[in-house]
């Protein structure tokens, strides 16, 4: 666990880090639930903000796992809710691709998720975060953290992944 | 319309309204369920001033209750919430909770209503919804939110998406109130919002129009004693199931049993509770409760695989558009079953506590089964009695409120109109066609002061920032405690004051506060700010509040960003205050990254021709163009035959009772006398181009109008030998598709149809009962057959109103001829709403009913010169009837129109599998395409009645209306933008748009986005392969600035 | 009455008032009665074959003189008909017309019933057994129930009479009188 | 209010039930309840009248009617039965003018009753009450469990009985607990017990007969309390038909709630009444310390 901060200086966290691609609709509004709920779940994800998860691109993920990122959790409107009719149809199948890809590139898949969760689903938005970031801690911190041989070889493995990205479209 | 206030005259052509004193250009909206909503947000949308009042502590109605919604299963919160929050921030409406009104006098267009404030013994304005008040308080009551299923403290906000989203007091048991002897809430209240010398008050409010949409209640199960309501914990209402379904109810959305809290595996459902039952005098049918138990039915399964719901029915009732695909996905994917047998009483066992339910099934046997649950489902009462007692308003023998004119939502009262549920049992997609259509009738009283009641805002001029280095002003919200407890927040204002670009950074209290603008515009002025941060609570909420002080302050409103430390952070992470802070600074630091990157976005503006076209001459599209009209707008009314009405031309009387004819002729003639409507017959819309507010079509003469149902033949019509003469070009703003929907015609042979003309259609029956009755005399015998091309393989569906139609001319014949033999078979007598009491009458004359299946269908034949048809009756264990009719008369369904295809492959708007267009939103959006600016009225998207049919030709008038009263169409500042340089032209993002905003352009070979078109949801971008086309406001870069930030500490860690 | 009811359903209109014709055949009745199981014509059937004249098949049905007036059916009907009611009217018209009970020995039963009243203006358990058994025939029927109930002081030997018998006689003859009428 | 009424004992109370007679007159006397028996009643006509002939079913209550009205009485019946048949033959006589007539002739005495037709039940909850009763409670009988028994004809027809509810009525419940017992919740309250079929399909009543004590079983009772011979009867006798041997499967006892009060006063005689009883209810009783 990152250790106690005080001031101005960051201190340096040694658990994982999830980044959470949220749509603004359903999941951002599920965590607000969560939050207005005080449903507490581990610190280790922060979120952003998209308008649908038709606009996160595999290229956003793989730069987050580029960036160090542990995991990476795309959360959306239940197939059928889409605030924009089929967005998230779309991000299914990419997401489908992309864990091939991920899979192709010898990438610990279970660091990507996707998840729908509606904006009424509080307790789902906290429990997959609880269960993500367990899932997330059992790969271990992104390889990119770790001694240089390794951080290459990931870097390689990821450079592979964007390369098969370009081949897919 | 009201002579009193002004009258239409023509002169030569011309006409011209006297009012004899000006109409107020406001509304009050009683009620803010989805209807009440829906009606205000649509009315401050056409220029009215809006006071929506509501008797709860909040908004939101039955519809905030729900878990999610039928035939769509969308969550009820996640689509409504969105309009609370509209609601809510509209400069426009004015919302009054826990009000009451006393009075209404005056004038329609100057009444003067009498209203009672109760007291909320909290300011709205000071309160934060933090929820620290209700920690200390002791005294809990049952939480009406959570259907009486769990307890809550006396001061709390209604519920966590509550608008106003302030806390109230409910004074009935507060210790404080009553004895004096508290006050402990007052004492934590940080905001300093509590009152308890808040008293009741009566105010006066002048408005122009009130409409009415107070909603329903639901039933009392207690009348039903023989259901034991009250009696067994495990026996409970459909609403209250809806609250255990509920992510956020009382359970968490775990299907418990009431007696021990086990999960529930086996689940009964009891219709019509309350509803078509003489003997509590609710005569009519709820109209919802099938779909509501069979959605219940589903979710409870999608929760828990082992749960295994029955429901118990008399008739199913899945008249809706997708509802009878909706029950057979219930029955064959989600192991639903469905047993038509009403249990007489259910029993509880002992020691166990389940329920013993007995009831015969299809194959007559007699079976006691017992179950973990029994859910009722309640009907839908009107709650409204008092009030419209109060207003001397007149209501049915229900209690729902009357509307007197066959093609108007006035009330008995005018200048009063209704909406909703309080109008009679109703979804929600009726609900808000109604609500739409009502702020449409009050627009049209009211419009000569349209806008003079509304505020716009002034604005300073934009400061330009472009190629400016970023100075960002980052401001910390304590939020009280709710950030301040959790989070360091001196420490996190230390931090954001280290990050580049970073000029300013302070803490606040309450960011939110009125004050607090003050001073954010003065900072931001003071300091040359040219972004902002806000550290705070959740931009679903606060965004619009921060982005109009920093437009306010002359900065483009899309420099802004915004960290959501509360909900996202100090809530969640209560108990580790240090990583709290942390995540705390790391979410600024996303922020700033952001910001740094943020660039002014320009709100499209485009022209709107204030021109209205209306495709489809029936009774829809001419209630579309007299509104539209009336409202002042030229409107083209297409039709294709030679002459106006459509299918209401074979209707002699509507189901309601009126003179069809007399109100049809009336409609055509103030149609032809308009003198905006022009209108168009014979002809079609040949060619259509063009977006929101500025369209171009071709409507051209048809060569052949018989060929009406015969798709080749209209193609054919459209050819491009099209004589010159006929054609014209029109622009316009708008385009209503009412293009209706036709007769399905049986096949030849088709219950010998075509083969003996003793078989007729219903159609032709209602033509000799009222033109020809001398031809039915001497009948004795007359058989119906429902469903004749519905709910089979090639029409999957319910024609909804032919079971009404069917009994209204059975009613008919039977009053003609009273001894006549009149027997309908039918397959579940779909008699929704008050056509149940038309049921009930056809019972009451005598007429016979034989229920059969599809898979069992009546059988015809004619032998020595007789008609005989053989029924097997699947009340009486298949035993065959056979009749010699001398009539046999085709219940026919309603097919969408064949050329339907061809208009909507041209306006680029969707079709359902059965031909009928498809809405943006089956719920919330039901009479509106997802393109803006086409609308869509009748039978065109559903089978509908008359008066259905005009209301929703009202409601997508209005939301014409609100689209052609605009001088200019603003569109949103997010879209999507392909830079031309980089697009390769590879086309991958054209079709992944929904909203044909993306178009191949072939002269420069690349593609381009129609920004009046794009919502802004980024799926093109994404599949760009080149980069070319972006997502203004969530660019790549920006993302990627994101991405990197949040990483950013482990990129420090690894080093 | 509407006209195209069938002559049963009028007759049963004239006597009670009530309605069948209204029924939509939810079967609730059905459901809730206590003796349904062992009809051969279920209350909601015969609700429907009313509507369809079929006048033998219900007066010669074992339903009508099965159902016990237990009246569950008619407190529950959402049509407020009251089935118990039509019953009652049923095993009369049943009677007056001479149908050959569809149950045999309910008939019996209640003929010695009103024959014991008849006879002595109250009812007697040894009479009325002894009656019900010479019309039903069942004669060995309850034997060791009925030494018990000996046993107990159950069965009182002695019959209790009404005073005014003239009364009673002319209720019964008052009564036979309209139904040969 | 003065606690007087015309009194119809009913055929069965001055033979096979007897015991409800007799523990009905020893209650009314010592709770004040002044009875008069009506002169020279006749037998209500029961489900046998009603079930075959609507005059009959008029007719023979009618003549009691004619008697009580004399009196000027209200008219105290303890059958549920007689208490049914009464009240809606009252009911058909002042709504019908031609059966008025005829009633009238057949009786030689105006059969239009200006009184009410009451049940003991209804007097003792709602004339005596609850809080009286309780007063008079000496023994103590809490170790007793109990399930109330209406049957159906107590609260049916709705619009004509006192009972406040057809389906899940309280009265019983109420003054079975104001005697101290405990009442436990049982869904067959009112439920037929095929008494009207009792001798001619004995299979059918035995059917129901066994399921209202499987539930009362079930239920946790010890005994059943009910306000109607005809229902005691029929569970008495008919939980499984037997031609020369009579046979018991269960062993709950089935009390008339007059019964029941004697026993929770103190009231002489209940020996005598409760010995009466086919199924034996004084193994149930040892479980109370005041009478062993
Ligand atoms: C269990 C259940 C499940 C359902 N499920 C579905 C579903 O899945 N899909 C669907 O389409 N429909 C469903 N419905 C129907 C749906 O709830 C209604 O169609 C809808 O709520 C009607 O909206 P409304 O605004 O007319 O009324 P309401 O939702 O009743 O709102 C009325 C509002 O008026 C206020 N009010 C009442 N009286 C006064 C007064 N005198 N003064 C001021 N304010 C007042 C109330 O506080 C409330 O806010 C369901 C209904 C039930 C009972
Ligand atoms: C057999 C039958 C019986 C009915 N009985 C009753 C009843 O008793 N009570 C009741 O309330 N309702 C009844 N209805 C329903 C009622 O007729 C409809 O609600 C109403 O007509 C719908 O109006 P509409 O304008 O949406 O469609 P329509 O009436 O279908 O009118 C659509 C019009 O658009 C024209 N059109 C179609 N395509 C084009 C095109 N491409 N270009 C130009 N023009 C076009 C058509 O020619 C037609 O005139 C009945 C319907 C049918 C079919
Ligand atoms: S004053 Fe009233 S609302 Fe506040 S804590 Fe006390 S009881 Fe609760
Ligand atoms: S403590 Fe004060 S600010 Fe917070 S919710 Fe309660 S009233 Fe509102
Ligand atoms: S038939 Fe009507 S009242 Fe009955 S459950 Fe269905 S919708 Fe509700
Ligand atoms: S802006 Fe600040 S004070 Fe206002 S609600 Fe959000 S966090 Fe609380
Ligand atoms: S006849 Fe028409 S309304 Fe009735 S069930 Fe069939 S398709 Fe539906
Ligand atoms: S952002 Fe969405 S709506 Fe806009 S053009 Fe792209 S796909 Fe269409
Ligand atoms: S309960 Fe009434 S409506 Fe239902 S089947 Fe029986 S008689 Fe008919
Ligand atoms: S009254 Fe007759 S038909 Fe009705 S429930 Fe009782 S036994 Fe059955």
């Amino acid at each position: 666990m990152m250790s106690e901060a005080r001031g101005s200086s960051v201190k340096i966290p040694d658990d994982v880090r999830i980044v959470a691609f949220l749509c603004n609709w359903c999941s951002y509004a599920g965590a607000d639930l969560a939050g207005v709920s005080r449903m507490q779940y581990p610190p280790n994800v922060v979120g952003i903000r998209v308008m649908c998860t038709a606009t996160v691109s595999p290229y956003h993920v793989l730069k987050a796992l580029q960036m160090g990122a542990d995991g990476v959790l795309i959360a959306g409107c239940h197939i059928g809710d889409c605030h924009y009719l089929k967005g998230n149809y779309m991000t299914y199948k990419r997401y489908l691709i992309l864990r091939e890809i991920l899979r192709f590139a010898g990438i610990n898949e279970k660091r990507v998720r996707l998840e729908w969760i509606s904006a009424a689903e509080g307790e789902k938005f906290a429990e997959v975060i609880r269960s993500f970031t367990e899932e997330v801690r059992e790969a271990g911190l992104s390889p990119l953290r770790k001694n240089e041989v390794i951080k290459s070889e990931f870097g390689e493995k990821l450079k592979n992944a964007f390369r098969s990205l370009e081949v897919v479209k | 319309m009201n002579g009193k206030i002004y009258e239409t005259q023509t002169e030569g052509g011309k006409s011209e309204r006297v009012y004899s004193s000006k109409p107020v250009g406001s509304v009050m909206v009683i009620g803010g369920g989805i209807a009440g909503v829906q009606a205000s947000l649509d009315l401050a949308d056409l220029g009215y001033r809006v006071y929506l009042v509501d008797s709860a502590p909040s908004i939101g109605g039955v519809m905030g209750q729900l878990d999610k919604t039928f035939p769509t299963n969308d969550c009820s919160m996640c689509i409504l919430s969105p309009k609370l929050v509209e609601a809510g921030s509209n400069d426009n409406i004015e919302i009054i909770t826990l009000a009451e009104i006393m009075d209404i006098t005056g004038e329609p267009g100057n009444l003067e209503v009498i209203l009672k404030r109760n007291p909320r013994f909290v300011d709205i304005d000071k309160c934060t919804g933090c929820g620290i008040c209700t920690e200390h308080c002791r005294v809990k009551v049952k939480d009406p939110y959570n259907a009486g299923l769990a307890r809550v403290p006396l001061i709390r906000v209604p519920f966590p998406q509550a608008v106003p989203g302030a806390a109230f007091i409910d004074p009935t048991k507060c210790l404080q109130i009553l004895k004096g002897k508290c006050g402990e809430c007052q004492k934590y209240c940080p905001a300093g919002a509590i009152d308890f010398s808040d008293k009741e008050r009566t105010d006066k409010i002048e408005v122009g129009s009130v409409i009415i949409a107070c909603g329903f209640s639901p039933f009392d199960p207690h009348k039903t004693e023989e259901y034991g309501y009250g009696t067994y914990e495990n026996v409970i209402t459909s609403l209250e199931f809806e609250r255990i379904l509920a992510a956020n109810g009382p359970t968490g959305g775990h299907i418990l049993r009431r007696s021990d809290s086990q999960s529930a595996q086996k689940i009964a459902f009891i219709q019509c509770v309350g509803s078509r039952d003489s003997r509590i005098g609710n005569t009519y049918c709820s109209s919802v409760c099938c779909m509501y138990a069979t959605k219940q039915a589903i979710i409870a399964r999608e929760h828990d695989r082992r749960i295994q719901s029955t429901i118990f029915y008399i008739d199913f009732r899945a008249h809706g558009k997708g509802f009878e695909e909706y029950r057979s996905r219930a029955e064959n994917e989600h192991g639903v079953r469905y047993v038509r047998c009403l249990v007489s009483a259910v029993k509880e066992m002992q020691p166990s506590k389940r329920l013993l339910l007995v009831f015969i099934n299809e194959e007559n046997q007699f079976v006691e089964e017992e179950f973990d649950l029994v859910v009722l489902s309640v009907g839908i009462t009107s709650g409204i009695d008092a009030l419209a007692t109060r207003l001397g308003i007149r209501v049915n023998s229900h209690g729902f409120i009357q509307v007197p004119k066959p093609a108007s939502l006035e009330t008995s009262r005018p200048g009063v109109y209704v909406c909703g549920a309080a109008e009679g049992p109703k979804d929600i997609p009726e609900s808000v066609i109604q609500a739409s259509a009502a702020a449409g009738s009050a627009s049209s009283l009211l419009c000569p002061s349209r806008g003079e009641l509304t505020v716009k805002r002034e604005y300073p001029p934009e400061r330009d920032v472009r190629g400016d280095e970023p100075r960002i002003g980052a401001i910390i919200c304590r939020c009280g405690t709710n950030i301040g407890g959790v989070v360091d927040v001196p420490a996190v204002v230390e931090y954001a004051r280290t990050l580049p670009g970073v000029v300013f950074a302070e803490e606040r209290l309450y960011a939110c506060s009125q004050d607090a603008q003050v001073w954010i515009k003065e900072i931001i002025e003071k300091h040359k700010l040219n972004r902002l941060v806000v550290a705070s609570c959740t931009p679903r909420t606060h965004q619009p509040l921060f982005r109009e002080t920093v437009r306010l302050a002359g900065l483009n409103k899309y420099l802004f960003e915004m960290a959501n430390i509360r909900e996202h952070c100090s809530w969640v992470h209560m108990d580790e205050p240090g990583l709290a802070t942390e995540k705390a600074k790391q979410l600024v630091l996303i922020a700033v990254k952001k910001a740094s990157l943020l660039e002014p976005l320009e709100e499209g503006v485009s022209p709107v021709t204030p021109v209205a076209l209306v495709i489809g001459g029936g009774p829809a599209g001419m209630s579309a163009a007299l509104r539209l009209a009336d409202a002042g707008f030229k409107t083209h009314l297409v039709e294709q035959e030679e002459e106006l009405g459509g299918n209401m031309r074979h209707v002699r009387m509507t189901l309601e009772g009126d003179n069809a004819r007399e109100i049809l002729e009336e409609m055509i003639r103030s149609v032809m006398n308009h003198p905006l409507v022009e209108v168009h017959l014979t002809s079609k819309v040949a060619s259509i181009e063009g977006y929101v507010g500025s369209y171009t079509s071709v409507i051209e003469k048809c060569a052949n109008s018989a060929g009406r149902s015969n798709p080749d033949i209209e193609s054919a019509s459209l050819g491009d030998d099209v004589s010159e003469d006929g054609t014209v070009r029109v622009d316009h703003g708008i385009v209503v598709v009412a293009v209706g929907a036709e007769e399905y015609r049986p096949k030849y042979g088709e219950y010998m149809y075509g083969l003996d003309q003793r078989v007729i259609t219903q159609t032709e029956l209602e033509r000799r009962i009222f033109d020809e009755p001398e031809s039915l005399e001497g009948v004795k015998n007359v058989v119906m057959v429902q469903c004749v091309g519905s709910r089979n393989e090639e029409h999957p569906y319910c024609s909804r109103i032919c079971c009404g139609v069917t009994l209204k001319n059975a009613c008919e014949l039977k009053k003609f001829l009273p001894g006549a033999n009149v027997t309908i078979c039918y397959r579940d007598v779909r008699a929704y709403g008050f056509n149940e009491e038309k049921y009930l009458d056809a019972r009451e004359r005598g007429v016979r009913f034989v229920r059969f299946t599809q898979e069992d269908q009546p059988s015809v034949s004619a032998a020595i010169g007789r008609l005989e048809v053989v029924v097997k009756d699947r009340n009486m264990r298949d035993e065959a009837i056979t009749i010699f009719p001398d009539l046999l008369v085709l219940s026919c369904g309603i097919v969408a129109r064949g050329g339907s295809r061809e208009l909507a492959s041209m306006l680029k708007v969707p079709l359902t599998s059965d031909g009928f267009f498809l809405e943006a939103h089956v719920k919330l959006r039901p009479i509106e395409f997802a393109t803006d600016g086409i609308f869509l009225a009748g039978m065109a998207h559903y089978p509908k009645t008359i008066r259905e049919s005009i209301a929703s030709a009202q409601a997508a008038a209005a939301k014409a209306e609100a689209v052609l009263s605009k001088d200019k169409i603003v569109t949103e500042g997010i879209v999507a933008r392909i830079d031309p340089e980089i697009c390769s032209g590879c086309g991958q993002c054209i079709d992944l748009c929904s909203y044909g905003a993306l178009e191949f352009d072939p002269s420069m070979r690349v593609a381009r986005v129609n920004p009046s078109l794009c919502k802004g949801c980024g799926a093109c971008s994404a599949a760009c392969p080149s980069g070319a086309n972006q997502l203004l406001g969530f660019r790549p870069c920006q993302i990627y600035a994101q991405i990197e930030a949040s990483c950013a500490l482990l990129e420090a860690g690894g080093q | 009455m509407p006209d195209s009811v069938t002559t049963i359903e009028k007759e049963i209109g004239k006597r009670i008032g009530e309605k069948p014709w209204l029924c939509y055949q939810c079967k609730k009745c059905t459901a809730g009665c206590p003796v349904s199981f062992a009809m051969d014509l279920m209350p909601h059937e015969i609700m429907n074959l009313l509507r369809w004249s079929a006048s033998d098949r219900i007066l010669a049905s074992s339903t009508i003189w099965l159902c016990a007036s237990c009246e569950t059916c008619s407190v529950r009907c959402p049509n407020g008909i009251d089935i118990a009611g039509v019953m009652d009217a049923l095993r009369s018209i049943s009677i007056d017309k001479h149908y050959r009970p569809g149950e045999p020995l309910v008939t019996a039963f209640h003929r010695s019933f009103l024959a014991g009243i008849m006879g002595a203006g109250r009812t007697n358990e040894p009479v009325l057994i002894g009656i019900y058994k010479i019309l039903s025939g069942r004669l060995l029927d309850d034997i060791g129930l009925g030494v018990k109930m000996i046993l107990k002081r159950k069965i009182k030997p002695v019959p209790r009479f009404v005073k005014d018998r003239a009364a009673i006689r002319r209720i019964f003859r008052e009564a036979k009188a309209r139904r040969t009428k | 209010m003065s606690l007087k009424y015309a009194y119809f004992p009913g055929c069965s109370q001055v033979s096979s039930a007897e015991e409800y007679g007799l523990s009905t007159e020893a209650v009314c006397e010592s709770l004040g309840i002044e009875l008069v028996e009506l002169d020279d009643w006749n037998c209500c006509g029961a489900s046998s009248a009603h079930m075959t002939d609507e005059f009959l079913s008029a007719a023979l209550p009618g003549r009691n009617l004619a008697i009580a009205r004399e009196t000027g009485l209200d008219l105290l019946t303890v059958c549920a039965a007689c208490y049914s048949r009464l009240t809606m033959s009252n009911a058909k006589i002042k709504s019908d003018d031609a059966l008025r007539e005829r009633i009238e002739r057949a009786v030689g005495a105006d059969p239009r009753f200006e009184g009410k037709v009451r049940h003991l039940l209804d007097v003792i909850v709602n004339d005596v009450g609850i809080p009286q009763i309780k007063k008079f409670v000496k023994n103590d009988l809490s170790s007793i469990k109990a399930v109330p028994y209406y049957g159906c004809l107590l609260v049916r027809p709705r619009e004509v009985c006192f009972c406040d509810s057809a389906e899940n009525p309280t009265e019983l419940d109420l003054l079975i607990s104001a005697l101290g017992l405990e009442v436990r919740q049982w869904s067959y309250k009112t439920d037929c017990c095929g008494g009207s079929l009792s001798l001619s399909r004995n299979d059918i009543v035995q059917r129901l007969v066994n399921r209202i004590f499987e539930r009362a079983v079930e239920a946790g009772a010890d005994l059943i309390v009910t306000a109607c011979p005809m229902c005691l009867a029929n569970l008495e006798m008919r939980q499984k038909p037997g031609k020369l041997r009579f046979e018991q499967v269960f062993t709950v006892p089935v009390l008339y709630f007059t019964e029941l009060i004697g026993l929770a006063m103190g009231l002489d005689g209940w020996e005598k009444w409760l010995g009466a009883h086919l199924i034996d209810p004084f193994p149930v009783l040892k479980k109370i310390e005041a009478l062993s």
